[in-house]
């Protein structure tokens, strides 16, 4: 056990990840300037440079060929940069690294993971704030993950590399250094498909994943401090997603908060909507809320604050649902 | 700059280089190119009988895949698109499963195992990297394998195109890339999907070599493939090939030509058959009987027609059926919408 | 008026587009040809190939180039030939064409059309049979809308086309040839953001868009065969979305069947799902029903039909409504 | 094949060809230079003080990008990207505006009215094919307009480079694709980027011309920038210049460079440096005085205080504003969701 930063974390789990000969490393900048976030720092000097690759600036070609590697046997990780630059390989992963199983009818796979930097939070430039995960959780064939510790951080990201079919993994990126946690040494895996209640209560039900559990947290002390007792529920995985545990704290809350940062059209949240009130339309005693993005374009530095979901909307909208 | 395309036997059959072929081998890639044949018209002939949806036949570019996949070895990959069913046959792939894939049974994607030849890509452009991909873990696990893949013309036009080539020429990929320009993509003729007097020329911006070699001439495409596996399995790295051939019929079956292309520039290019001055050429070296023309047809219709039972007779691909490719392990979303789905069928 | 099927009310919407001099079209395959689908069939002749333009086989290319058009004050229309081909365009679409009025803050615009034809039904190869709709209503910045009728189709292209912002024009294939109807000659719209109740109904809200109209009329007319009054809804336009008219309608039915052919998971059932129990809630008799695709990748012709959603399956989705 | 970069002043700004300037537009080039390297000094001073967020500084790339948009006309677009700060100011994007995108305010991406620049590109290699989309209006308008794209080396390996080049090629589009190749993406040498002997070299992939240049040598970018122009608006098609510089700070100012290069070689380029070859040509002809440069950079200076006053300036951005660039007319949901941010703002 030691206290890691979630990139720190994820640094050990690729470390722990590599001793296994078929992974290798893809991405722009990742071998010897470390990664943008430094999450591979040192790796290309300790595992060469064939299994930690500088690639060109091409996010097709690196998803592209990661996927002819899956196929041929080996396990990429990809990391792209931000997810904001992600769409250029998005008809690779949609067209293909979602497809190949069924297309194949289960003969050749494309077990790999495609690290996903997302987020607001950090005053970036535009196209480095984006939190499109729902297009990912859309698409048949993929699994789609979010860290929101460093200790999950670690465990889904073993966990992916293990899975058979491709995981599309997101890391908050404003907790990257801001969250600390102790982590087991190692090998370990959180497994994928499993939420969790990181906080128990009885009045309502407060979801959430990834960047948005921090806030989460918060507007549950705070509501707390006012006498209402709120579950709080971290998702861990979008697709496929735990309904079972969701479906249950919320039939014994009788009320749910979905909590996002991607706009609310169609975002991650309206499924979760969609599937209580069609589990559970009789225990729910106020309307869903979602507090979300807006949809909009991430707004820049100046204005991103008016943009991620608060602490206080998520509070008031909490409360809305025990007032009605 | 331009080079002439690498020729050995004229449209006659008669040899302008020195042919380095033993009678035997030509034979075989005679004998490769007239069952694919046999496949393409039959392909066509089911679909025209509404057994096979839309088809892409490949009469005329016989000699560019034959030639492409003639000297691969086993361990080698293939990775090619909808009209390429005579090089993935050769490769091993089993006609069966590609009228399967055309009969619309995903069965037909399941290449059988040991057989290193992806199911046919359906979009134009992004199956290229796949094969850089494979390429690069031969590379990686130091195993001596190499990756081909094929494509037409208008596959150049798309980014992946470009993001494959320059992935190849960066980390020296022991890989083929082997472009079918058959001068159309649908309507588009060669001269309106770019601006460069060849494809071949094209392999200079990505620091390898490009070959223009005539694709009816079977034995100018194996000699120069061969010399391209020769040198990707010496780790010279990729070799960008343009075989110049013509596309006889139809995009598709669903494709009516006639909307665009003039019927004289077909019936030039029908004089050009690749199959036609082989025959010649064996002929003219007492290689060829019409009792051995007609042994191979037989021998083809027979193994052809052995496979349209088999695919036509696949049991029906049913409602449960759909689910079991999603995933290794169906998710409980899944399960559930497998038994809601299977609930409504009768 | 004449009797036209929806390919024809496209072409003749696509004519009547041209007579404005900043009109062009780009697709591969548009002119000479006239288009898979022989939309434009005609038109590059009558108006010229600096008009009517074939394209190399490039999406990317074709969707950024016709942007700088735009900007450069053209209005482009473009034809990608399924909508399973825009994933390469993807980036374009996201990045900048969804964006660039926000990013300029109204100094440069993108008006311009992207037609997608989509979904199965016609037998067709792996990617000609998508509904990917979602992964365009979620991206802020976009219209989307989805032609049902050939009245609606002329009319809607006709309103994109004019509409200050970008539109994602969605095609049902399986209705070009099948659906006819009486078309008006000349000029009209069909205006964006308005969705409508083609079939009164007390029971039941049946609520759908594009390919799945038909099913869904024939469906009503089943229910109301054994006594249950189904109203329907064609949405039209998904963004935005006409929640006024679907919530006064399932507020009065009390029930709703949300139908689509895209996969369940985070489909635009979900967000209407979503909309209806944050907003009328307690109108609900019932939970609402979504009848879907799978959340599969599309089977191939053999199959298919155990993939689109039929005729039964929506009558039954919605008796169950009427049951609980 | 590799040709030898265009070249008119050496390192010590001694002619090695003809040199074709006057002297005044010699003056004119340099202050430009002078201006944009106060510019980017004081940018980069912003961010290490907090007042602007990452910056990505040009300095050593002043003679490319100055030399790109010297002698474009008022008609003429420039599409560029985050680097270009230089190049987009002296085609008429206010140093105010660039300012206020790097603090973090939409508003710098408004481009006056009659400026034809659009604010810069962020992602890598998407804009390329927004130039070619503005070229092809100005040919389909029959306006006698031209577009000019600015972009890295890096870029080049994205497939959207590659399908704007061969638009390009294709359409014949009037418009100049300047690769400002600086040696480095982030951490990625040129060698590592393609493994092409020059970028230049790519155009010929695409059917038409591509150039190499000297990038640290204004009058050289100048004058083949010019020379492109003119066949662009003769109607002979698109050109790829590739100006060879190097860029001297790191990535962004949040990018340590001492990771992946060398300081000797950074050294060695700032003796190559843009600015101070040309001061000393202009010394050689009479036409510099130490009061004459303080005077230019008093008057930059102070052009670029009063900018950053203005930009740091602007009204906060509020919460109902965000909601302001989404459409023309915000839709029934974005009007809702503006009123429940606004009930929240406080
Ligand atoms: C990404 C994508 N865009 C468009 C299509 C539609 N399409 C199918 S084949 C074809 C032309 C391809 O031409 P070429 O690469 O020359 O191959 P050929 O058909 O001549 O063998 C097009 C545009 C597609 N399948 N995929
Ligand atoms: C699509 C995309 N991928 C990755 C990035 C991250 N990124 C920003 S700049 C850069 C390197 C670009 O290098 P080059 O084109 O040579 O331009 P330079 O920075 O040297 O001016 C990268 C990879 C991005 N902005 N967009
Ligand atoms: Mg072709
Ligand atoms: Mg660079």
């Amino acid at each position: 056990m030691r206290t890691l930063n979630m990139a720190q974390a994820l640094r050990d789990a690729h470390d722990v990840a590599l001793e296994d000969p078929r992974v290798v490393i893809l991405g722009e900048d990742i071998g010897r300037a470390g990664g943008v976030f430094r999450v591979t720092d040192g790796l290309q000097q300790r595992h060469g440079s064939d299994r930690v690759i500088d690639t060109p600036v091409s996010e097709s070609g690196i998803v592209g060929t990661a996927y002819g590697m899956a196929i041929a046997g080996l396990r990429p990780i990809v990391e792209i940069q931000f997810l904001g630059f992600v769409y250029p390989a998005y008809d690779q992963i949609v067209s293909h690294v979602a497809r190949i199983r069924n297309r194949s009818q289960h003969r050749f796979t494309a077990p790999m993971v495609i690290r996903l930097p997302y987020g607001a939070g950090i005053g970036a430039a535009e196209h480095h704030s984006e939190s499109t995960e729902a297009i990912f959780t859309h698409i048949a064939g993929l699994k789609v993950v979010v860290a929101s510790t460093p200790e999950n951080a670690k465990g889904l990201l073993l966990a992916a590399l293990e899975d058979p079919d491709p995981v599309i993994f997101l890391e908050p990126i404003r907790l990257y250094r801001s969250t600390t946690g102790d982590v087991a040494e190692g090998h370990y895996i959180t497994p994928i498909g499993e939420s969790v209640t990181i906080q128990r209560g009885d009045d309502v039900t407060l979801i959430a994943y990834g960047a948005m559990i921090r806030e989460t947290l918060q507007a549950a002390n705070l509501l707390e401090s006012v006498g209402v007792s709120a579950e709080v529920i971290d998702l861990q995985t979008l697709v496929p997603l735990d309904s079972e545990l969701i479906l249950k704290s919320v039939k014994r809350t009788g009320r749910a908060v979905l909590v996002h940062e991607a706009p609310r059209t169609g975002g991650v949240g309206a499924e979760i909507a969609a599937q209580i009130q069609a589990q559970a339309l009789y225990s729910l005693l106020a309307p869903i809320e979602r507090v979300t993005g807006w949809d909009l374009v991430v707004p820049l530095r100046k204005a991103e604050h008016h943009y991620i979901p608060s602490v206080e909307r998520i509070t008031a909208a909490a409360r809305r649902t025990l007032e009605s | 700059m331009l080079a002439e395309p690498t020729r050995i036997l004229d449209a006659d059959g008669s040899p302008v280089s020195e042919v380095e072929h033993e009678l035997d081998t030509v034979r075989y890639l005679y004998r490769s190119m007239v069952t694919a044949r046999i496949f393409d018209r039959k392909a066509s002939a089911l679909q025209r009988q509404g057994r096979l949806a839309t088809y892409a036949p490949f009469e005329g570019q016989e000699a560019s895949q034959i030639g492409t996949a003639a000297s691969l070895k086993e361990e080698d990959w293939l990775v090619a698109s909808y009209r390429d069913a005579a090089a993935m046959n050769l490769h091993g792939y089993p006609w069966e499963l590609l009228l399967a894939g055309r009969m619309g049974d995903e069965r037909g994607g399941h290449t059988p195992e040991g057989i290193n030849v992806l199911p046919p890509s359906i979009t134009v452009g992004g199956h290229m990297i796949h094969a850089a991909g494979i390429a690069w873990a031969q590379k990686i696990k130091k195993n001596n394998a190499i990756a081909v893949t094929i494509f037409g013309d208008g596959a150049t036009s798309e980014g992946d195109f470009h993001e494959a080539m320059n992935f190849a020429g960066v980390f020296e990929l022991p890989m083929i890339f082997v472009c079918q320009n058959n001068g159309w993509a649908i309507s588009t003729p060669r001269e309106r999907q770019t601006a460069s007097e060849t494809i071949a020329q094209k392999a200079h911006a990505y620091g390898f070599t490009g070959v223009l070699v005539d694709g009816n001439d079977v034995l100018a495409v194996d000699q120069v493939i061969r010399h391209s596996i020769d040198r990707a399995r010496q780790g010279k790295g990729p070799t960008l090939v343009e075989a110049l051939t013509y596309r006889i019929r139809g995009h598709t079956t669903a494709d009516d030509h006639s909307r665009y292309r003039e019927k004289t520039h077909i019936e030039s290019w029908r004089r050009n058959d690749p199959l036609n001055r082989v025959q010649k050429f064996l002929k003219a070296h007492d290689a060829w009987s019409a009792q051995w023309q007609s042994e191979i047809e037989q021998s083809a219709s027979s193994q052809i027609e052995h496979a349209v039972t088999r695919a036509e007779n696949l049991a029906p691909f049913d409602v449960g059926e759909i689910f079991s490719g999603s995933f290794a392990e169906l998710t409980p979303t899944l399960l559930e919408q497998r038994q809601e789905a299977e609930g409504y069928d009768s």
